[in-house]
């Protein structure tokens, strides 16, 4: 349907606005993450890498990095083969009130952040309390908070690819005489390839980039990135902190861009 | 290789009965069709017969041997799927494989049997492609080569052509009639296409919400139907309710007195429907018999009418006349005269 | 496919499992909430909604919520029409760039909430140095940065109800004499609505329940609820705030059920 | 009401021809089809005359007024979509009146005229439906009323009836035709279905890539191809390759001469192909002609032969011949002898 003239200008002025607006802000960071003075002048004063090597100096940043990875890693290995499993048995039916999981499977998106981080604590101390251990700064309490992360996106992910799945091509596969464990070995698995490598990037995202879930769980010596960013901007910012981001969104942005081969992301998401 | 006996075969769901006490046998080498309307059971059947399926009730025999409680994967049938259900991510020629391997047939052999198997589906030059990067009728034949690669007992086809269009429907047909009596296979496929089912079968099983209509060959179904569902599935069909009035008579509801088999309306005393093929109806152009031209379709080959005659309405279809005959030239309203062979006229119990 | 009974029966229990620990914290946090104890005990000492009196008593919380529902509100009126006006370009082909577009509204899952929040402030302060106004602890840069939040979601959301749209109902529209606008406003726009009424529901969610982007941009006296939840929890952890998050968890859960019956999310989130 | 004229009418998308130099007049009160499979520019020719796609030559007049270049909006026709297009959250009623509304007719006249319009399509009891509460046939209903209520100058009709199962189908292909009929609507209907545009049309405009074939009657197109596409796209058609041989004889490629019409030979001295309708051909079952029977396909009223004649495949089609007929019996290898009168026999020119 063509539009008249001068309300199709102003609609794509809206529209472009809107676009850059979003963009506006990435783009700043990474800028000043390059500038050699903390406030940007015009001419620009020269570019320089300093707040980089400025920022892997600094203890936080790189140990907050690598506990990041390490916490990413573990979460992804332990949450997506259990919401594979999950997206298997709902696809395949052989779990009651279909509906429930599903509203429940959107539940990281439904219950706030700090909501649940709160809950997750209160829920750790009670635990503590009556196992007579340590949850709360450990690393195995962080991990499976952010498994709790994972599964819910794997599960979507998965399901969308075994949506596509063609059922018959297992029914083929037992009519040629393959017993089930084989079928699901040799046909369902290598279908479900696709999402499951989505469901690993993605939760390795969702992961690394966590903040409500991590800031009370964090030990002394344990801090995820997001929260070493967190503590170090109550007390100052500086293009430092903007090197930090850069590297961050370049992290994750090309991840997303991998999983996109995989997986069409803006169909499944 | 054997022969498939299915003996009072019944699936219900709930309270629902999708299929109702099927008995059939499918001898050594011959191809049954099973065709019918969607949702009549036909498919149900079919996935029994494979294992997809547990029975409700009844037998299945392959080769003589009980399968009913086996599963799947230890029955030795062979399935074409309707949407082909390759395997997206192996080769032709590892899709073909995938049987063999499973049989534990060791490599050597196991290539042998495949490029043999593709080969008979003049698809061995294509055994290193993707089932993607290949056509619908390749796909279909790589199915076909998939299910027979296996030598299995029973060959199982699940409206095999649906996917495929009008003019390589034809060829496909042909082609898998010829490689199922070249190999002699026990055959049953299922089909909604009465045309397919005509052009391929030995034998056809007609089945409506359910239960087996009638059973027979082409010929049997079209010129004997015992059913009006089978007399209506299978070719065109008049269809008029009435009763019989002896002597050699059928008085329709609307009143006209129509000419029917004597001997045959004695053997039929619950008669409630005249059944009679529009192309067994012979046309004059005279006012005598009192019909009166409602309709004329030019069809190319064969021409339609549908003639009134005394409150009945009935389907006429003639090989298009001459342009030298004076039926050419019939127009809507014209008198005609009907007529046809006592013989023609069948009578049928009423519609269950 | 019927798989073997014993590893049937394990799978269960993972999957079984899993869903368990999901639901866990968000339990135990209700639970907590209307018992009389900081601690947990068998048997319980007796229901309470003392906590509820107290968390609404408390004026940062009280405040917090107002200032979220007020961000939140007009966050979700300026987003939605821009991210469905944006969501008919692109369905339309009036963009160039489709693919670049779509990967643009992932970037809520991609970006880092941190480092947006990081960028945001960052990108505010140099603003402000240039255009001499106040904007990181105004009103206004927090519903900015909240219309960021809701515009991907619209757009997505909207997309999705834009796809199942029959072109040809515009046609005929057009067909029987319907000027442009007219095709719009009367076929188009009532067929777009479930996708906007889902968007608007879900943008307020996404705004109501962000912490990060908020973190750096609130003022004094404006703080959000998920911030003042936050700074509380720096002090103390006590039973108010799960009847703090209990209430939150009700709402959004709330407004998630009331959109699922417009636009299935489980589709299109 | 008025005529339709095309003129010369092209479509190109860059280096490609979606339609070329498509002429054509569909009188007042004529219903004329577009036939051809799917790429032909049927429906690009439609929706340009509906004004959905711009035409890149060529004109359209619309009682003799030249709306090339005016918006859809402002063009008098009538659609009825494949999709059907209804409006979803309009109900029946509301869907029929839109038209009227961008009229500014007022709301009594606007009542009473939906009214009417629901009436002629029998579903003014539904008038407060939403069309997803109604069957795929009334939706079919609705969208005709809905074209028709605005009294269009042309009514233009895209494959109105692809997504009716096959009863339904030669139900509303009836009742479209009828109304078209009473209301003397001029009339554009694309379709890819032979049959549908044998019933259908007054005159048949067949395509094949961008081009039209040739225009015609259906006993036109049917009787006198001229065009061997067309030949093989209306009915079925043995299409034989060869040369004319003095006097009066065709030399297939293979080597077989046939008979065919001396004074038609002269008027055509390019004939490259012979066509022969399968229903035009006679069959005795004597060795004389020295043909040999490949294969025989009962289809019930008909029953399909293929012929080997000296190195040449004929289809033949009969009336299934009676129980009495030694026709009946014949089978595969039998010797026949073939016939046909010479003016049966067509020559066209090679395929382009």
């Amino acid at each position: 349907m063509s539009m008249p003239a001068p309300s199709r200008l102003l609609f794509h002025a809206v529209v472009a606005a809107a676009f850059a607006l979003m963009l506006a802000p990435v783009v700043m960071v990474m800028v000043i993450s390059v500038f050699r003075q903390e406030i940007v002048s015009f001419p620009p004063p020269g570019l320089t890498l300093d707040w980089y090597v400025n920022a892997w100096d600094r203890q936080e940043f790189a140990r907050g990095f690598v506990s990041s990875l390490q916490v990413a890693l573990m979460a992804t290995l332990i949450g997506v083969p259990t919401g594979t499993a999950a997206a298997y048995a709902i696809a395949r039916g052989w779990l009651p009130g279909k509906g429930a999981v599903n509203t429940l499977l959107l539940s990281p998106l439904a219950v706030p952040g700090v909501v649940a981080g709160t809950a997750l604590y209160m829920f750790y101390l009670r635990a503590e309390f009556w196992i007579d251990a340590d949850i709360t700064a450990t690393l195995h309490g962080l991990v499976a908070a952010h498994v709790l992360l994972t599964i819910p996106w794997t599960v979507r992910l998965v399901s969308a690819s075994l949506a596509q799945l063609d059922r018959s091509a297992e029914e083929a596969a037992a009519n040629l005489g393959a017993r089930p464990f084989t079928v699901f070995r040799r046909v369902t698995l290598p279908m479900m390839r696709p999402g499951i490598v989505a469901a690993c990037l993605f939760s390795f995202i969702q992961s690394f980039e966590n903040l409500e879930l991590s800031l009370l769980l964090v030990g002394p010596g344990r801090t995820t990135l997001p929260v070493a960013m967190l503590s170090y901007l109550e007390f100052r910012i500086d293009p430092t902190l903007a090197a930090v981001a850069t590297v961050q969104i370049l992290l994750v942005g090309g991840l997303m861009l991998l999983t996109d081969r995989f997986v069409k992301l803006s169909r499944v998401v | 290789m054997g022969n498939l006996v299915l003996e009072a075969l019944c699936k219900r769901y709930g309270s629902s009965t999708a299929v109702e006490r099927v008995d059939l046998e499918v001898k050594q080498g011959e191809m049954v069709a099973l065709l019918g309307p969607s949702g009549c059971g036909k498919t149900t059947t079919l996935r029994m017969v494979a294992g997809f399926i547990p029975p409700s009730e009844g037998r299945i025999l392959i080769g003589g041997q009980d399968v009913t409680r086996r599963p799947a994967h230890a029955r030795d049938t062979g399935m074409v799927f309707q949407s082909y259900a390759l395997f997206p991510h192996m080769t032709v020629g590892q899709n073909v494989a995938f049987g063999l391997e499973m049989r534990k047939v060791g490599r050597a052999e196991r290539d042998g049997r495949v490029m043999e198997a593709l080969r008979l589906v003049r698809l061995d030059h294509l055994a290193d492609r993707l089932p993607r990067q290949l056509s619908g009728g390749q796909q279909q034949r790589v199915a076909l080569a998939r299910a027979l690669v296996v030598n299995p007992a029973v060959f199982l086809l699940d409206e095999p052509l649906s996917n495929l269009d009008a003019k390589l429907r034809g060829e496909v047909r042909m082609e898998i009639r010829a490689l199922q009596q070249r190999l002699g296979l026990t055959t049953l496929i299922v089909t909604h296409d009465q045309e397919e089912a005509l052009t391929m079968a030995d034998r056809l099983v007609v089945m409506e919400r359910g239960r087996v209509r009638q059973v027979g060959t082409a010929e049997e179904l079209y010129e004997n139907p015992t059913d009006p569902f089978v007399a209506g599935f299978v070719g065109r069909c008049n269809l008029i309710e009435g009763r019989l009035e002896a002597p050699g008579g059928f008085r329709a509801a609307s009143g006209a007195l129509l000419h029917c088999d004597v001997e045959a309306a004695e053997a039929r005393p619950d008669a409630a429907l005249l059944a009679l093929r529009p192309e067994r109806i012979g046309l004059q152009p005279d006012a005598e018999g009192g019909g009166r031209v409602a309709a004329v379709t030019y069809l190319g080959a064969q021409t339609e009418y549908l003639v009134e005659q005394d409150g009945t309405s009935l389907l006429i279809i003639r090989p298009t006349p001459t342009l030298a005959d004076p039926l050419r030239r019939l127009a809507v309203g014209d008198a005609v005269t009907l007529s046809w062979e006592a013989a023609a006229a069948r009578l049928l119990p009423a519609a269950t």
